[in-house]
């Protein structure tokens, strides 16, 4: 990576096991201070299970092992609350909007104490939010719910924001626009993005972490592993992808796990 | 140490006259009737002690009680009973709930073993079987009782408060036979059992303008269904008959309990006998139950006296005997088995948490006696 | 084979989906596209009887479907998957399937023959396992799948019901870029058959484009256009409300 | 015209009591999705620890100010045993619904044995001002004051539970973290703040309920509650789950329904009719009903 | 509905088994059945887990009820941990397996054989009726539905219209027209055989129907029954059918229940029955094929021993602010409940893997 100023966030030997899976074996890398980082794989390889580790989001029966530090600070046994209200703003792989609430509720239940939740900044974005205020999450169209889900965590400021998955479901123009949000985003607030939609991730990324089988495969300048088709052939598997195939030991332990 | 055996063994009692007497009591010493139970196994101690001079000992032979607690549950019971009976017991007593009393009977008749039933007031029990006894009152004669409040019958309107099921239906069926019987006119109003808002009954009953009204309710909700029945004005424009229960449910007549007349099975004070000396020595203060504890030791006592180790025996010498109980004298009808015994008109004074009952008038074992019935098993 | 006649899904004064006329002839691949909201998902849930149309008919080989229960439908060769995707959490992947197999042979109330001992179900399963690249997860609990992974196994559920018309709603969403080729084929093979048709919602245009036959366009409930894809791409209007400038 | 002003009025009364066990209820089921069978516990420790205080503790008696003390220590009891079985019991299960509803199934078995087991089985005479046994006459009708107590209370609290749900964000809170609780944590929110405070209203409101239906009964007894409860269920199934206002028009109709059917009808049939009634609600709007449809 | 999220324990991984245990693992239910017939040929005795020697009549009768509620139990999972039904009405089935035995043979004087399968099949069309009904709800209010109908069952055997029920005394069985080898002490193995007879073929009938195709589609409702319709199969059919059967499989239990208690009595019409089958049935492990079985025994074997517990002398001897509670049987049953619920989540049947991970990783050191 190139030598900028310190990352904001550091995660070193991040290991997670959920259920006697080691789905996460030693993940190590750095979030930039500024602009986006984003995180690439294959369905299953483990993006999502590192975000959440990162929030303290691993479900009761798994292990987290390594250390994830922003600045000084040791983010691990913190609760989720207390990193959020602390700037980490969070925009979930399935939406996980409140079903139930309207859309206006949604979004007031995002607003943090002790700062002007910026309704306006989120409106202009997504003015179908507003029109739709009244109307329950839950019977939102899935792209709809993408742009609440996006909308509640810019309400506030944040000093680092963990997307996973922005733009799935969202129409082309959407996602062009989403794709500028962020961009604009990332202008203030560095954001650690998974995505699928390699457009989205040319235009946006500036650095780059694959990982691969539960390690980081390459990290790096995102548009040196765009420009070298070579390299985007053999780690996002864009093209055959022998590599990524899962490997005998994955498979032993993936039956390991379920037989019986 | 494993060993093999017969799955039909049941263990005999020692046919030697020098082994203990196995006595099983099988009541509620936890559950809803617990207090009840309380009062009935202190009283069987109290009348064993009376009925054996303190020897705990019939002749040579020990009297040797086990307690099963059934919880008010038949089920329960019967395992109890059950249990009992293997390991040789060849005298059953307790039965604190009439639920429990009715379905251990019958396995008393099957194994023939002696069943002397408690506080169970069903009628259903008296001449239930051959083997089944009663040591206290049954409904019916709460009943006559009750009767003897209005002089004579005739003409007289009398109406039924009862709650829905078999107690309110005993009750309602014995207050037509007893006092519809005589001449006065009966009819009920009845009311759900959970019923926890009572004036719609209420209403209904100062409708009818009775002369005498018998209520037969129990539980929990009595205190709201007698403030009820005060406040609407219908303690203070009739006769109001009910049964009086345990001391500690006294207070919770408040202000209407000294406007209602009681019949009574007993209270502490209702009679002056030797037993109830005894008693009282032993307990202190005398309540409801203690008698039917009592009357069952003096029962067991008798029992294996004069009929040893043959059940068959025990019951001869139970049939038409009489004795002197807690209450006076109680005499065990051979033809049905039940307990003819005193019974008692009383009046409540008292206010806050302090109430006494008096007698006002008592009523013999002849007088209150129940109609025979034919014996079903 | 499939044909919708006015269909409209109203709630309240809304209407959701707004008096659609849709013909889907056999053999056909059909995509849909649109907007956000644009009712494509309200749609399908007409279509296979989630919810109840308020006017208009549905008809399948000329047969009036509107009033049936979605499982008649089901059986009727209707099939579809969920954007969101629906699995049985806490059967393992192979059984999902197993089941989906199943409900396809008749799905009788037989209560006392063993499932596992049926070797063409297992045989059936494993084949449409295969074929969406899941047979190594077939262990699994669906619930522990990853999410691209439950993606497939929607696809491997609908397959292994074998219906003659497939509703596909987003099946592209989360795949990882390595997969989509893959899939892709999955579906690709779907089609051809003169006895099928598909209609699949979809947002990636590439994937649109190389599949359909088709391209139907909605808005706001509506259906704008049905057309080839380069009569619907040209579209100026298809171009501003839904494409908007490429990335 | 008299008898039907009574019927009325007592129906009422009856209704308020239904609804004053229910509201606790609805509020924790509504909010927190626990069908919270402990709730008779709450009920059984407000109605003694009103009981013990206005025997035991200076100041408080069974008259006059004394009787407010004492009601305000039973309601206080019953908030601090709610509040530590969601600490205790609750929390540790979040997620785990099933489970939480379990534990108070198993709660409401063993509090009520330890009710029983310190207080007896037997019905205690229950401290009240007097003024609560007498009735005042309205239109002929002679209705008891202790009716016309809970009737005012019932408002009151169906006020206070309104007032807390709009004007708090806690509704807001909670609603969104039955449904997801880790989302709602990942937005910056510690959510099990807000539980245990549903948790404390609801045990503060069946606290009262139970004092108050000691007033009533004239007597507290360990099973009290307990039988309260089925018709609490029906009330808050009727109302619509959660929705507080919809339980109190249910206990309007359940009340109503009992005292005029048991009156006209043949006795034990207003049972029937509420229960039937249950049945028909749920028949003909399942969906509207089962889901949580409003909250306030 | 969040309420049934019943994550069933057979979905934990088992931990491998060596092999021989693995072998014969089959065949272990038959030993155990086979141990259980030749239980009442033995004497032994084992103070404080039983009142007598193990061929007593009051330990047979124990065994007896606590196999009955086994076989209860395991049906009642066939809807709660199989399909996800909670259900708040199932005594109502078994005590009209209870009742109507007890009526038919007591007030109608009908032979045992008639009068049970005249109510098996009344309960029987009993639950498919009222499941017919119920089964248009979905999720708490369908647990409120049935439990209405349970209620109303309850009111009416209360009630004892045309003094059919004995209200709330209950009704003794008449025992004159049995067959002589179910009547009386000495015959109390016969009851146990009965039951062990009953428990064997409603685990037998519960493993074979959730192992058939319909299993499948149960377990499949269980998750998504939204999906199962899409699939083309009518989840209303299959969860009547499941109800249907889980209520004739209750009142067969409550024919051999009349027959062991010898009566009739209206505890078994209330809530709190069904409620202690839910707990049962949780205590031992939701959806898998001996948790609820072995739930059963332990609670009813609990239910009736903490009665002696409380009122033993180890207990009085306390200090009464230990006693007094320890003296309450339900008391006691709560806590263990709730400390179940903690500590073992999934039910008795949980533990088994985890102790055996546990002596796994201690070998290991
Ligand atoms: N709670 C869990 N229990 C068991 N396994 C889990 C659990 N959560 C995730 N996994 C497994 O961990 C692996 C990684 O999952 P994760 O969701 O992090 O993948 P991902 O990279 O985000 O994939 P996708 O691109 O499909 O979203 C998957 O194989 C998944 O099955
Ligand atoms: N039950 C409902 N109540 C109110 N509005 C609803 C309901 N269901 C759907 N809608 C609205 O109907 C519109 C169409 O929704 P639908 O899910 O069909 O969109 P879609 O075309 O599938 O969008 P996407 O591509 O984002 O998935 C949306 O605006 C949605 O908010
Ligand atoms: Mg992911
Ligand atoms: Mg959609």
């Amino acid at each position: 990576m190139s030598a900028r100023s310190e990352p904001v966030l550091s995660v070193e030997d991040l290991s997670v096991r959920i259920s006697g899976l080691h789905i996460l074996q030693g993940v190590s890398f750095t979030v930039a201070p500024s602009g986006v980082t984003v995180l690439l794989g294959r369905n299953g390889v483990g993006k999502t299970t590192t975000l959440r580790a990162i929030l303290g989001l691993t479900p009761p029966a798994g292990e987290v092992r390594g250390s994830i530090r922003m600045g000084a600070q040791s983010l691990l046994a913190r609760p989720t609350h207390r990193l959020v209200r602390g700037g980490l703003g969070y925009v979930p792989e399935d939406r996980d909007v409140f079903a139930g609430l309207t859309v206006a509720e949604n979004l007031r239940l995002a607003e943090r104490r002790g700062t002007t939740p910026a309704y306006d900044k989120v409106f202009a974005l997504f003015p179908e939010l507003d029109r739709r205020g009244r109307q329950r999450a839950g019977s939102l169209s899935g792209g709809q719910q993408q742009m609440l889900s996006i909308g509640r965590v810019l309400l506030n400021d944040n000093r680092l924001l963990l997307i996973d998955e922005p733009t799935k479901g969202l129409a082309p123009k959407v996602v062009t626009e989403v794709a500028e949000v962020l961009e604009r985003v990332a202008e203030s607030v560095p954001v650690l993005l998974v995505e699928q939609n390699l457009a989205v991730v040319r235009r946006l990324a500036r650095d780059a972490v694959v990982l691969a089988a539960g390690k980081v495969a390459w990290t790096g300048d995102a548009r040196e592993l765009l420009l070298e088709t070579a390299l985007t052939k053999s780690l996002l598997g864009v093209g055959t992808g022998e590599a990524h195939r899962p490997t005998g030991a994955d498979r032993a332990a993936v039956a390991g796990k379920d037989a019986g | 140490a494993t060993a093999c055996g017969s799955p039909q063994d049941t263990a005999t009692g020692g046919g030697d006259s020098a082994a203990p007497v196995k006595v099983g009591l099988v009541y509620s010493q936890s559950g809803a009737l617990a207090s009840y139970g309380k009062q009935y196994i202190e009283g069987f101690k109290a009348g064993l002690d009376f009925a054996t001079q303190g020897t705990g000992k019939v002749g040579d032979r020990t009297i040797e009680v086990s307690e099963v607690d059934d919880a008010g549950d038949p089920a329960k019971a019967v395992s109890a009973a059950k249990d009992l009976i293997g390991k040789g017991t060849k005298i059953i007593a307790g039965s604190t709930a009439s639920g429990v009393a009715l379905q251990v009977a019958p396995i008393a008749a099957q194994n023939k073993v002696l069943f002397i039933s408690g506080p169970a007031a069903t009628d259903a029990v008296t001449g239930a079987n051959k083997y089944t006894f009663r040591s206290g009152r049954q409904s019916y004669q709460d009943v006559v009782t009750a009767k003897s409040f209005i002089g004579d019958p005739t003409g007289k309107k009398v109406v039924v408060f009862a709650q829905d099921g078999a107690f309110g239906d005993a009750n309602e069926a014995a207050v037509k036979a007893v006092i519809g019987g005589a001449g006065a006119t009966v009819s009920s109003v009845r009311a759900p059992a959970s019923a926890t808002e009572f004036t719609p009954f209420a209403s209904q009953i100062k409708t009818a303008k009775p002369d005498l009204l018998f209520v037969a309710w129990a539980g929990t909700t009595a205190p709201a269904m007698w403030q009820t029945l005060d406040q609407q004005g219908v303690l203070s424009s009739t006769t109001v008959v009910t049964g009086l229960d345990i001391r500690a449910s006294w207070p919770t007549f408040g202000a209407a309990g000294t406007k209602i007349s009681f019949l009574s099975h007993y209270f502490d004070g209702a009679s002056d006998t030797e037993a109830s000396k005894a008693l009282k020595a032993k307990v202190g203060t005398v309540d409801l139950f203690h008698p039917d504890g009592f009357a069952a030791a003096q029962m067991v006592v008798r029992a294996v006296q004069e009929g040893g180790e043959d059940v068959d025996k025990m019951v001869t010498v139970l049939e038409g005997w009489s004795f002197d109980g807690v209450k006076g004298k109680m005499t065990i009808r051979a033809e049905d088995h039940a307990l003819l015994q005193p019974m008692y008109q009383a009046k409540l004074s008292g206010s806050g948490t302090a109430f006494s009952a008096t007698a006002q008038k008592s009523l013999t074992g002849d007088e209150s006696a129940p109609p025979a019935v034919a014996m079903k098993g | 084979m499939l044909a919708t006649r006015g269909l409209t899904w109203r709630i309240g004064e809304v209407a959701i989906v707004d008096s659609v006329y849709l013909d889907l002839a056999p053999g056909e691949f059909l995509g849909v596209i649109g907007p956000n909201g644009a009712g494509k998902t309200s749609l399908f849930n007409l279509i296979t009887g989630l919810r109840r149309a308020t006017e208009g008919r549905i008809t399948l080989d000329g047969q009036d479907i509107g009033a049936l229960p979605p499982h008649r439908r089901a059986r009727l060769g209707l099939g579809r998957t969920f954007q969101a995707s629906s699995v049985f959490g806490s059967l393992s992947v192979r059984e999902n399937v197993r089941l989906a197999v199943q409900a396809h042979r008749g799905g009788s109330m037989a209560l006392w023959r063993r499932a596992a001992a049926d070797r063409e179900v297992a045989a059936a399963a494993d084949a449409a396992l295969d074929r969406v690249g899941l047979a190594h997860r077939g262990t699994a609990l669906a619930g522990t799948l990853a999410h691209g992974e439950k993606r497939k196994l929607e696809i491997a559920l609908l397959l292994a019901g074998e219906p003659r018309v497939m509703l596909l709603d987003e099946p592209m969403a989360g795949v990882s870029a390595e997969d989509v080729p893959e899939l892709v084929a999955v579906i690709k093979s779907l089609t051809g058959d003169s006895n099928r048709a598909v209609l699949m919602v979809e947002h990636h245009m590439d994937v649109i484009l190389e599949l359909a036959d088709r391209i139907a366009v909605m808005h706001h409930g509506a259906l704008l256009a049905c057309d080839t894809p380069e009569t619907v791409m040209a579209n100026a209007t298809v171009q501003e409300a839904y494409l908007g400038e490429s990335l | 015209m008299g008898t039907v002003i009574l019927l009325a009025l007592t129906g009422l009364g009856l209704a308020a009591l239904y609804f004053l066990v229910a509201s606790g209820l609805s509020l924790v089921f509504g909010l927190a999705d626990v069908l919270n069978f402990a709730h008779g516990l709450f009920l059984g420790v407000g109605a003694y620890g009103t009981w013990w205080a206005a025997g035991n503790l200076p100041g408080a008696s069974g008259d006059g100010w004394g009787f407010v003390l004492a009601v305000a220590f039973g309601v206080a009891a019953g908030t601090l045993v709610a509040i530590l079985v969601e600490l205790v019991l609750i929390r540790p299960l979040y997620s785990r619904t099933i489970e939480q509803v379990l534990v108070t199934v198993g709660l409401s078995l063993a509090g009520v044995a330890l009710l029983q087991a310190t207080w007896g089985a037997d019905a205690r005479p229950f401290p009240r001002p007097d003024w609560t046994r007498q009735v005042t006459g309205i239109l002929g009708a002679q209705v008891p004051n202790g009716g016309l107590l809970l009737i005012i209370a019932a408002v009151l609290v169906l006020g206070a539970i309104l007032a807390f749900l709009r004007w708090t964000r806690y509704g807001l809170v909670i609603r969104a973290g039955v449904e997801n609780r880790e989302m709602v944590t990942a937005l910056g929110i510690d959510v099990r703040k807000a539980f245990t405070l549903v948790f404390a209203i609801g045990g503060a409101a069946a606290a009262l309920a139970g004092a108050l239906g000691g007033v009533y009964f004239g007597t507290v007894s360990p099973g009290q509650g307990g039988s309260l409860l089925i018709f609490a269920f029906i009330v808050v199934v009727i109302g619509g789950m959660g929705s507080v206002v919809g339980s109190a028009y249910a206990a309007v109709v359940v009340g109503l329904v009992q005292q005029f059917v048991n009156y006209y009808g043949t006795s034990g049939l207003g049972d029937i009719c509420v229960v039937g009634l249950l049945a028909v609600v749920l028949l003909l709007r399942p969906q509207g009903i089962a889901g949580k449809v409003a909250t306030a | 509905m969040t309420l049934l999220d019943v994550t069933p324990a057979a979905a934990a991984p088992p931990a491998p088994k060596p092999g021989r245990v693995h072998r014969v693992r089959p065949f272990l239910p038959l030993v155990a059945l086979a141990v259980l017939v030749i239980l009442p040929y033995s004497t032994l005795s084992l103070p404080g887990i039983f009142e007598g020697p193990i061929n007593s009549p009051g330990t047979l009768q124990l065994l007896a009820i606590c196999l009955i509620f086994g076989g209860l139990a395991a049906g009642y999972d066939l809807l709660f941990g199989r399909t996800g039904m909670l259900s708040f009405g199932h005594a109502l089935y078994f005590a009209a397996g209870v009742y109507g035995t007890d009526i038919l043979i007591t007030r109608a004087g009908l032979p045992l054989w008639q009068a049970a399968l005249l109510t098996i099949t009344g309960g029987t069309i009993l639950a498919a009726l009222l499941g017919a009904v119920a089964l248009r709800t979905v999720g708490i209010a369908f647990a409120m539905v049935t439990l209405a109908f349970a209620q109303v069952g309850a009111i009416l055997v209360a009630r004892d219209f045309g003094g059919l029920t004995g209200g709330e005394e209950g009704l003794p069985l008449d025992v004159s027209g049995l067959p002589a080898g179910l009547v009386g002490v000495t015959n109390t193995v016969n009851l146990y055989w009965l039951a062990l007879a009953y428990l064997t073929l409603v685990v037998f009938v519960v493993h074979r129907v959730s192992g058939s195709p319909t299993g499948r589609v149960l377990a499949g409702l269980r998750d998504d029954e939204r999906r199962i319709g899409v699939l083309g199969l009518d989840p209303y059919r299959y969860k009547l059918v499941a109800f249907t059967l889980a209520g004739g499989l209750a009142s067969a239990g409550g024919v051999v229940y009349v027959l062991i208690v010898g009566g009739a009595s209206p505890h078994i019409t209330s809530s709190e029955l069904t409620l202690s089958l839910l707990v049962m049935v949780v205590l031992g492990g939701p959806g898998t094929r001996w948790g609820p079985v072995l739930g059963g025994i332990l609670y009813m074997y609990l239910d009736h021993r903490l009665t002696a517990f409380g009122t033993s002398d180890a207990v009085d001897n306390l200090p009464a602010f230990l006693s007094n509670p320890l003296s309450q049987p339900l008391f006691v049953l709560g806590t263990v409940f709730i400390l179940a619920v903690y500590f073992f989540p999934g039910g008795l049947t949980s533990l088994a893997p985890r102790v055996s991970h546990l002596t796994r990783s201690l070998r290991s050191r």
